[in-house]
Order: structure tokens, then C-alpha cells, then sequence
């Protein structure tokens, strides 16, 4: 299926990546946005709402986050595809209903302009701290797919991916994005309609009475119909069978929730390698940091040292795999984060002990210093031997604060 | 003051006299203070504060009657009045 | 400068001066009048909080020199619960906006107003999101712009003094900025009554909603509140809707008796 | 500091997990519940109510969990030890103010009997689901405590220790429960009051007016003073500087940030609180915690009487997870088991902590099976094949 050319401001633009968020949603064919005001994701919300008429989208502000994501819920059942715009606070927010949007397996797309915390923290600032918390926010088990975005252009081109990915798997697909690619102005290009693929949602289309609400597919995706197409549809997030019906038993749907994104996460995951065939020093980064991460790379390979980089462009279904292949013939992994370690535990328990793990951390507000990335490349070169779990190296920031002196977790 | 007919406690009430104090450096130049000052006390200033804003200067201290109506208008707690030690005027 | 003193800087957090509201701005008007109604009702200092929600109001906490909370978004009605049943010693009042008292904190709103905890609750409604950047609000009038309504708000607006009464306060008033005097009496009353006594302030935003709606600056909008505002206490409060740019009722308009939360509480228990 | 007697129940007693939860927190001196009624947390709040008014302590049920858990802030601030419970769709809406008082820093427990998730899911039916969410829920980077007892004296016990933890550390501390441990009942031994040590709260001592609400001691912590005290302090959620007011710079997010990761990450050594069993000569390890670790036990008799060396390790403090000493024993055993009642949470620290040395064998359950320990001994025995 193709995108509807009145849905798709074709063009070249000068826009900042919530703006082109926004865009995104709307050449996916996003016919409604549930948000609620907040710094600093605002503007993809107003860009929106200012487009919304035109390709007749609906935009309504929402009393609170919990509302906002609800209608989304409502909007998604429907028939449109919807979405909601958050940063840190509203995200905690809607955690309840991400959990029942995961068990009614409902496609719907939250976008996290990621911002410094935790609670209030730096509205204005920079932040990545959310990423364990988009995985395992809500409880109860469930899985989530999320991307990362690092620049404006591929706020764009990833909105309209995670909108394929909901309707393709039925799950909750979030943009973790972040305050410094939200507010960053770049050239985006906007193709035209007829080269932009989107995921038809898969309706049910057997006969009426034969309709069941959650009898999966083989890739254990179950088809959907609308509300108000006469099915009679009863959907409840306790626990439920195929029907739909309250199924009081843990073997009910909710182990094909979990499994459906497990077992086809080789066809989600998606990432990008740089330089990984002759590195000896792999850095792992997601987001607006693997930008910085490059800054680096490029220093290090100057001075000879051997580096590549391994993006991660849906952080979750975290591609484990590919980093135990790598951990066998690398030295190390330098995990950069703006956050104080969450994917380098991924990272930690992908490596199996086959190759030392950097984490180069960063409390918030701003993006890395590169050359504290270039510094714990170069600590995994000197290094001698195994460390004892991960090494948290200790940035210039750290020691202008708390003095140097080498810490150890 | 002309009355048409001479209060019986005239000779008991004094008109109060205020003194205007303004903080210039904490003002933000919103102009409150000047419109609805009741006496025209006020008046904007060409100079500018630290902040880059114009304060208020006081253009006629005497018609001041300390009714402290800018001090509750400031928003940016930059001005307040005193009541004047010496004894008001008698009408 | 620094020698110089404010008769009320002994309520303000002097090293955190200047504020961050902008000029023109009402908020910094409530504070002076939440200051001079402290200094009037000669409570002890140093049993009095304020908490305070998220938003241009939300940062007003932090200038209060009293024990001050800066809480998350609505959530500071629940929080000021908290501290009040822990500790009925607590003289609490919360000062917030309408974003966040009414639209993401109407839930708590409503509830402690039925139950009657003793607080005070001053809501700034400046009809806008302006923290954000001019977003529509809960108490946004009917056609007014803002970046989230580019066509003109079509959403009628919450009526903040009706939901406070049908809900349970027992003392509500609204008052705009320019009502200085009255707007002081009026919180030094709420400070004295027990109960959930609510007062609101018509407060202009001249950075956003006076922006995008072409009036003019905070003083325009001052004016505009001079000639269009009408004192009518004991007003039903359905009758206080806000339009746009039109006439504004200001008053007294709840003023009743309701056993308060703690009150009964303790005659539930001794019983 | 000891406990004062009224609200220690001394003697011996027949109690469901949930009331000597109820029964620890007013051990411990806890007089203010806030709670918002979801099953399978609600013999929690009535034993606390009943008991509520012989203690002079405080309820109130809120309007949500929202404002649950911001009325437990309030009140912690007020001076009082303060805690909510709840079970998994209340933890996911109180996600937000757990953030909130990480950064406040503000002394209080949370209950969270566990259900069947992920949404409504099954609320009468017991799960280990919200054991990563308890970690990872609310936004930003913090560290929490998470204890997890496994029987009703624990249960007592464990939620007066959460009290001590939180006062210490000045940190909010989750205790996991579950509706299996909830509704058990079992004997609860009450010891005397003089033999309960409380942790008093970090007050500060200094003069009044040079008070900084988070200036911290050496052990990272800030002292604390209550509200009404006088010191008309001021604390945001904003990032923050000593004296308490919003700073908008780099270094200021990073001493924050830093300050509370670290104040526990340092102190994972003190928090740590593990159970071990037969580990000296074992070459399987069963890792499990909470109601699962019920089943342990006589899998290991089995086992044991088969000639299989079988140990056990079992988490109290869930949270801060003991990397060393999963570290360490994977050096020297052969494999790990994880049982849980999810699938798959722990058992990935588990994994990450191995480090390649040891087999890991995941042992799923669901809730019906959960008096069961055949799963257990089968995956013992497939290793030893």
C-alpha cells in the first residue's frame, strides 16, 4: 500500500525533528493525535494540530496524559491509526495504558521526546534515560518495539516505520526520540506519496459470524475488524481467550503477546554497522549520541585504533544475537549513553563475558563530550585484562565535580 | 481641598504623605504602577535597569498620599511607599 | 540594590530574584497579594506551605520564603492532602494554574473539595498553557487562538468557581489581577477559613495569550479588566462562564459551613 | 531507636502476608497509609484501618494512585513514615511520583501485592510480573531498593526493614508481594517493641538558618528536616542545586543524576540482603526469589536425596541485584536455574552476571503449578543427564 498523496506534504524543508515527526505521522496516514502539552515535544503537537484539518486528521488536547493515550486506544479501535506525542513525565503517565494496549493488542505509536530527569528534571534539556522504561514500564509481561531516531530526516522516515510496525504486529511502537533531535533544525526530504510504503492494517476478511477477535495469524499476529462494522466485538484487558472472553489462566493470550514480537524479532530488529569488519573496539549507540559517537570514531581512527560502530535503530527487541557474534571477536564495547547505564546492561548480558564493557555515562542535559567516548576507546585498548563487570568510565564532567579517582561498580 | 460645607473632624484627620522607593533593578517595566497610580506619581524613565527595561521614576513626589495601590500592583515586589515622618498637611 | 529593602521581601526567597514570569504577567500580582494577605492574617511562618503544581504558576513555590513544595503536573492538591492530614499542625495553601488544577488535576480538584481538607486553593488562570507555549487550556474562551486551536478554540471552557461549589468548597471567590485590595481580602479570609476555599485569579498572560490573540500587552490587558469586570457578589456561579473579551463577574461567591475533613475524621473515630 | 509499643502487636499470630504487612508497617512506625482499594492489596488497608485508630494513625483513601502516592509525599514531608500499597495497574499510574520521590528524596514503601498482568490481566491470580518495572518504571536514571519477603513472618519483618532502608538511604523502597503471599495465612511471631530496631529519620541537627535540603553527608545522603519545623526550606522535582532551587546546567543534572545512582550503587553491599542453601559443594545453583522460592526447597531435598549437589540462592533485595555474587558463583557452578512467574525477568540479570561461565536454565511457571516444584526438579535433573 501506498501513501495517500494528500496525506504527504512532498518537499524539501527546513524543519526540526518534532515538526517532522509530526509529518511522519501524517504521511503514514495518522488520522488522529491524542496529547497533552509538554515540553518538549509541544511543537509536533502544533504542527499537527495546524495540518490536521487539511488532510482530515483530528487533534484534541486531552485534561492529562492518562486521557490522551486512552483515545488513542479509542481512536486505534476505530479504525484510524492514531498516536500520541509525550516526553518523560507524561510517558510515566501513561504507562497503565500502554499495558492495555499491549494486551488488547491494539496498533497505536507513542512518540518520547526524551528529556533530562528523573521526575520534572530539566524540561529543556537533552535526555535518553527512558529506554528501560519503554520496555518494562507498565506491568505485567509484555513486548515493545522501539526506534531511535538521531536526526529530523529520520524523525520522519522512522514515524512512518514505527506506524508500519504497529499495524504489521499489533504492538505498542515507540519513537524514543529525543529533546536534541526534537528541537534540532535540518533539511528533510519529504518523497512523494507513491514511494512511500505503508502496512495496510490487517482486517479480518472471512465471513461475519466466523470472527474471532484474537485467533492468531501463523506469524501470530491475529487480523482486526472496526468498531461499529457490526461484530459485535467484546474486548477486555483481563486476562482473555481467542474469543476475547475473561479467561481466568495464565496460558491464555498473553503468552502470544510476548511471543509474537520474541520470536519475529528478526524481522523487526534494525540496525546499522559502521566499520565493525576489521574493529577491534565496537561502539553501541542509539539516538542522537551515536552522532556523537561518530565525532569519536573518526578522532580514534586517526591514531590508528581500530573502531566501528553498531547503531541500534529499534533498541527494543534488543538485537542479542548480533552481539554475542561480535563480543567473540572484538575487544570491547563502548556504550555511550545519556542516562547512568541502562542498554550497556543489555549490552553486559549479550557479551557473556567474551569482551570488556565501557559504559561512557552522562547525567542529562547535554550530549557527550567526544572526547570522553575516544577516552574509553582508548581504555579498552590498554586494557589487560577482563574487567569485573561493566567499567563505568569516569568523563571529564565527573572529575570537574567530584574529583578524579577511578570508580568501580 | 474646597468642601461645600466644613467636615466637623477636619481638624482631627491628616492627610497622610507617602515617599515612593523603587527598586529599579528588580522592575520589568510592565507599567502598572504608572497607569493606576490615582495621584500621577509615576512616570516611565528613558533609562534602562540592568535587566534592559525602563523603570519608573517618581515625577511628582509631593502629590503622593502613601495609598500603597503600586506597591500592590508590582508584580516583581519593586517599589513600595513609606509613610513620610513629618506631619501631613491639614486641609 | 542589595541594601535596599522591600517591606515584603521577608516572605520572598531573595536570592532567587528576580522571577521568571514575564512582564506584565499576573502571577507575580497573586504573589503580592498572597504576601500581603500573609502579613494581614500574622499567621505563624513557619507552619504555612505552599505547594505548588507544574507551569508558569507551578514556579510559584519557589519564591515563597515559607516550607515550599514545587510537585509534578496536578498533583499538587494530592501532595498538600498529604502534608496536611500528616501533620493538621499545617497551615496549607496551594497555589497553581488552571492547566494544572483543573484540567490534569480536576480529578483531585473535585475530590478534595468534597472532602473538605482544610486548604486553600488559589488557581491563576491565565486561559492558556503558557509554560508550554500557548497551548489551549481547559479555561481557554470559546474562539480564542492558541497554537493547539490555529482555527479558533471550539471546546467551552470549564467554569472554575461552579465546579468548586457543586464539588463542596466552602469558600470560592474570583477576583481579577487588578482587583488588588479585594483579591488580598478575599485570600486572607480563605487563610482564616477552614476548609477547602477556593479563589481564582483572571490573571493576564500577555506573552501567549495575549499574543496570539492580538490584545496587547499585560497592561491592556489590565485595562481591558478595569472596564469590563463586574463586581456582583453572591452570584449563582453558573452564571460566571467567561467568554471571549467579554464581561467578567468577579465576587464573593460561596461563603458556607461544612464540617472539614480532619473535623470529622476525629468525631468518626471518637465515636 | 526503638519502636513505640502501642503499635507493636507482640505475640504469636495466625496472619495472612497482607496483614503482617498491615502489622510491620505500624511496627515500624509507620502512621499514615494512603491507598486506593485494587485487589489483591485490600486486606492491607482494612487491617491497617482497624487498627488505625488505637495507634493514632492516618488513612484516607484517594481518588486514584496517583494521588495515593503523591499524599504518601506529602505526608513523609510532614514528618510521618508514610506508605501505600497497591498491586500492578496502580504501580504503573504511580510511576510518575515514584520519580518524583527519588528526586525529593523522600523516605516512604510501597506495596505492591503482584497480579497477573499485563493490563487488567488476572487480579486474583499471583505473578512475578512488575519485578523489572519496579526497577525501571518511572523516567529518568535512579536507583530504588526492592524487597521481595516469601512468607507472612517475612513479610513482617522485611516491611519493617523497607522502613529502616528508605529512612537510611532517604529513598522510596517497593516491597514485592504477590496474591499467592498475600493471602497465605501462616504463623507470625511479633516480638516485643524493645527488641525492634528502628532506623529514626536523617534529621538535620545544625542551626536553623544554615540548612540546605540537599547538602549532602559523606555517605552521599542529605539530612532532612520536616515541614513546620521552621526552616522554610524549598525542594522541587526540578533538577536542583544544595540549596533546593531549580538550576538549569550540565554539572547540576550530573551531580543530581550521579548523586542518587550512586548513594545506592555505593552501598549495594549494606542493602544486599541474600538467603543461601547448600552452596559449598553444590554445582547447581537454584537463583529464585519471593513466593517461587516456596517451591525451592524440597526440589533441593529431592535432589539432594538423588546425589544431585543442589544449592539455592534467594533474593530478599531484589533491587540493587548482587552482580558480585551471581559473579562469583558462576565461577563455580556448573548452572543456574531462575524459576519465575513471568517470562523471563530476572532471569536476564542472571544471564548478564554469568558472564558465559555457567549453563542458565529458565524454569517458567504459571500460576496454577505454583505449589509445585516438579518443574524445578525436572530442570534439575535434564542438567545432570
Amino acid at each position: 500500500m501506498k501513501a495517500n498523496p494528500k496525506d504527504v506534504r512532498t518537499g524539501v524543508f527546513y524543519i526540526d525533528g518534532d515538526v517532522a515527526a509530526a509529518e511522519g505521522a501524517l504521511a503514514a496516514g495518522c488520522k488522529f493525535l491524542g496529547g497533552y502539552p509538554i515540553t518538549p515535544s509541544t511543537e509536533a503537537a502544533e504542527a499537527f494540530a495546524r495540518r490536521a484539518p487539511q488532510v482530515g486528521a483530528m487533534f484534541i488536547q486531552m485534561e492529562d496524559e492518562l486521557g490522551s493515550i486512552a483515545t488513542v486506544m479509542g481512536a486505534s479501535l476505530s479504525g484510524q491509526k492514531a498516536m500520541t506525542i509525550t516526553s518523560g513525565p507524561g510517558f510515566s503517565l501513561m504507562m497503565e495504558t500502554i499495558g492495555f494496549g499491549a494486551m488488547l493488542e491494539i496498533p497505536f505509536v507513542i512518540i518520547n521526546i526524551q528529556r533530562s530527569g528523573p521526575s520534572t528534571g530539566l524540561p529543556t534539556r537533552t535526555g535518553q534515560a527512558d529506554m528501560m522504561q519503554a520496555r518494562w514500564g507498565s506491568h505485567g509481561e509484555y513486548e515493545v518495539i522501539t526506534l531511535s531516531p538521531d536526526s529530523p530526516q529520520e524523525s520522519f522516515d522512522f514515524t512512518i516505520k514505527a506506524f508500519n510496525l504497529a499495524e504489521k504486529y499489533r504492538a505498542p511502537v515507540m519513537l524514543m526520540s529525543d529533546e536534541c533531535v526534537g528541537h534540532m533544525t535540518e533539511k528533510v526530504e519529504i518523497p512523494e506519496a507513491d514511494k512511500i510504503d505503508l502496512e495496510p492494517r490487517r482486517l479480518y476478511k472471512g465471513p461475519k459470524d466466523k470472527y474471532i477477535p484474537f485467533k492468531p495469524d501463523k506469524d501470530l499476529v491475529p487480523p482486526m475488524v472496526k468498531a461499529g462494522e457490526g461484530y459485535r466485538l467484546y474486548l477486555s484487558p483481563l486476562s482473555h481467550d481467542q474469543r476475547g472472553h475473561p479467561l481466568l489462566s495464565q496460558k491464555s493470550t498473553t503468552r502470544r503477546i510476548v511471543d509474537k514480537i520474541r520470536l519475529n524479532a528478526d524481522d523487526i530488529i534494525e540496525t546499522k554497522e559502521d566499520g565493525l569488519d576489521d574493529a577491534e573496539v565496537v561502539v553501541v549507540s542509539y539516538g542522537i549520541t551515536s552522532r556523537v559517537a561518530y565525532r569519536a570514531i573518526e578522532q580514534a581512527r586517526k591514531s590508528g585504533i581500530k573502531v566501528g560502530i553498531f547503531r541500534l535503530i529499534t533498541v527494543w527487541p534488543f538485537p542479542d544475537k548480533r552481539i554475542t557474534e561480535l563480543a567473540k571477536r572484538v575487544k570491547g564495547f563502548v556504550v555511550p549513553e545519556i542516562n547512568y547505564g541502562q542498554i550497556v546492561f543489555e549490552v553486559e548480558r549479550c557479551v557473556h563475558g567474551n569482551a570488556n564493557v565501557v559504559l561512557v555515562p552522562h547525567g542529562g542535559g547535554w550530549v557527550h563530550n567526544p572526547d570522553d567516548i575516544l577516552g574509553a576507546i582508548k581504555q579498552i585498548m590498554k586494557a589487560k585484562k577482563r574487567y569485573e563487570g561493566i567499567f563505568e568510565y569516569k568523563t571529564e564532567l565527573e572529575k570537574l565535580i567530584f574529583g578524579s579517582g577511578v570508580q568501580k561498580k | 481641598m474646597k468642601f461645600w460645607r466644613r467636615p466637623l473632624d477636619i481638624d482631627e484627620i491628616k492627610i497622610p504623605k507617602g515617599e515612593v522607593h523603587i527598586i529599579k533593578d528588580r522592575c520589568k517595566g510592565c507599567g502598572f504602577c504608572v497607569e493606576y497610580c490615582p495621584k500621577e506619581v509615576l512616570e516611565i524613565s528613558e533609562e534602562f535597569n540592568k535587566m534592559g527595561y525602563h523603570p519608573p521614576y517618581v515625577k511628582n513626589p509631593d502629590n503622593c498620599l502613601n495609598c500603597q495601590l503600586c506597591e500592590m500592583l508590582c508584580p516583581d515586589f519593586a517599589i513600595y511607599c513609606i509613610e513620610k515622618e513629618e506631619e501631613g498637611i491639614i486641609a | 540594590m542589595k541594601n535596599v529593602k522591600h517591606p515584603m521581601d521577608f516572605y520572598l526567597r531573595m536570592d532567587r530574584m528576580p522571577h521568571i514570569w514575564c512582564t506584565g504577567c499576573g502571577i507575580g500580582l497573586t504573589a503580592t497579594a498572597f504576601v500581603a494577605a500573609m502579613e494581614k492574617a500574622k499567621l505563624d511562618t513557619n507552619k504555612v506551605c505552599v505547594v505548588s503544581g507544574i507551569g508558569c504558576t507551578g514556579r510559584f513555590a519557589g519564591y515563597i520564603k515559607l516550607d515550599s513544595f514545587h510537585t509534578t503536573h496536578g498533583r499538587a492538591i494530592p501532595f498538600a492532602t498529604g502534608l496536611k492530614l500528616a501533620n493538621p499542625e499545617l497551615k496549607v495553601v496551594v497555589v497553581s494554574g488552571d492547566g494544572d488544577l483543573i484540567s490534569i488535576g480536576g480529578n483531585h480538584f473535585i475530590h478534595a473539595a468534597r472532602r473538605n481538607i482544610d486548604m486553600v486553593v488559589i488557581c491563576v488562570n491565565n486561559f492558556i498553557y503558557a509554560m508550554t507555549g500557548g497551548q489551549v487550556a481547559p479555561t481557554t474562551p470559546l474562539t480564542a487562538y492558541t497554537t493547539t486551536s490555529p482555527y479558533g478554540n471550539f471546546e467551552p471552557p470549564s467554569n472554575i468557581p461552579q465546579i468548586a461549589e457543586s464539588s463542596g468548597a466552602v469558600y470560592v471567590a474570583r477576583w481579577t489581577a487588578l482587583h488588588i485590595r479585594r483579591l488580598t481580602n478575599s485570600i486572607f479570609e480563605a487563610l482564616n477559613k477552614p476548609g477547602f476555599t477556593v479563589v481564582e485569579v483572571i490573571s493576564p498572560c500577555a506573552q501567549y495569550y495575549s499574543r496570539i490573540n492580538r490584545l496587547g500587552d499585560g497592561l491592556d490587558m489590565m485595562k481591558f479588566y478595569h472596564e469590563n469586570s463586574q463586581i456582583k457578589h453572591w452570584e449563582p456561579t453558573d452564571n460566571l462562564y467567561i467568554d471571549y473579551q467579554k464581561e467578567i463577574i468577579v465576587g464573593k461567591f460561596v461563603d458556607r459551613e461544612r464540617p472539614t475533613y480532619s473535623e470529622s475524621y476525629k468525631k468518626w473515630l471518637a465515636e | 531507636m526503638k519502636t513505640n509499643d502501642k503499635g507493636v502487636l507482640t505475640g504469636t499470630h495466625n496472619l495472612s502476608g497482607n496483614q503482617a504487612c498491615a502489622e510491620g508497617a505500624l511496627a515500624a512506625g509507620c502512621r499514615f497509609l494512603s491507598a486506593y482499594p485494587i485487589p489483591p492489596s485490600i486486606e492491607v488497608i482494612e487491617r491497617f484501618t482497624q487498627r488505625a485508630k488505637e495507634v493514632d494513625a492516618i488513612f484516607i483513601q484517594m481518588e486514584d494512585e496517583i494521588s495515593v502516592l503523591a499524599a504518601v509525599l506529602g505526608a513523609s514531608w510532614a514528618g510521618k513514615k508514610a506508605m501505600t500499597v497497591t498491586s500492578g495497574p496502580g504501580l504503573s499510574l504511580m510511576m510518575e511520583h515514584i520519580g518524583l520521590g527519588v528526586m525529593l528524596e523522600t523516605p516512604c514503601v510501597i506495596v505492591n501485592v503482584q497480579r497477573c498482568g499485563p493490563s487488567e490481566g488476572i487480579p486474583n491470580s499471583p505473578s512475578q510480573g512488575d519485578v523489572m518495572q519496579a526497577r525501571w518504571g518511572s523516567h529518568g536514571d535512579y536507583e530504588i531498593i526492592v524487597i521481595y519477603p516469601n512468607s507472612p513472618q517475612e513479610m513482617f519483618t522485611q516491611t519493617i526493614e523497607a522502613f529502616n532502608l528508605s529512612e537510611k538511604y532517604r529513598t522510596p523502597v517497593v516491597i514485592l508481594s504477590d496474591e499467592s503471599l498475600a493471602r497465605m495465612v501462616e504463623k507470625v511471631v511479633i516480638p516485643p517493641a524493645n527488641k525492634i530496631i528502628l532506623e529514626p529519620r536523617k534529621h538535620y541537627k545544625g542551626p536553623k538558618n544554615k540548612y540546605l535540603p540537599f547538602k549532602y553527608d559523606k555517605d552521599l545522603v542529605p539530612p532532612m528536616v520536616n515541614a513546620g519545623e521552621g526552616y522554610k526550606f524549598h525542594i522541587t522535582g526540578l533538577t536542583h542545586d544544595e540549596k533546593g532551587y531549580p538550576v538549569m546546567n550540565e554539572e547540576c543534572q550530573e551531580l543530581n543524576v550521579h548523586r542518587l545512582v550512586r548513594k545506592i550503587r555505593n552501598y549495594v553491599d549494606n542493602i544486599t540482603n541474600i538467603e543461601e542453601k547448600n552452596l559449598s559443594d553444590a554445582e547447581i545453583v537454584v537463583v529464585s526469589y519471593g513466593i517461587t522460592s516456596r517451591t525451592v526447597d524440597k526440589a533441593l531435598k529431592q535432589a539432594r536425596k538423588d546425589g544431585i549437589n543442589v544449592g539455592s540462592i534467594r533474593l530478599i533485595t531484589v533491587w540493587p541485584f548482587p552482580d558480585k555474587e551471581i559473579m562469583k558463583l558462576s565461577k563455580k557452578v556448573k548452572a543456574f536455574i531462575v524459576p519465575e512467574l513471568n517470562f523471563g525477568q530476572i532471569l536476564l540479570e542472571v544471564q548478564r552476571c554469568n558472564y558465559g561461565n555457567a549453563k542458565i536454565r529458565f524454569v517458567e511457571y504459571g500460576h496454577e503449578e505454583i505449589q509445585n516444584s516438579d518443574p524445578i526438579l525436572n530442570a534439575i535433573r535434564s542438567l545432570t543427564k
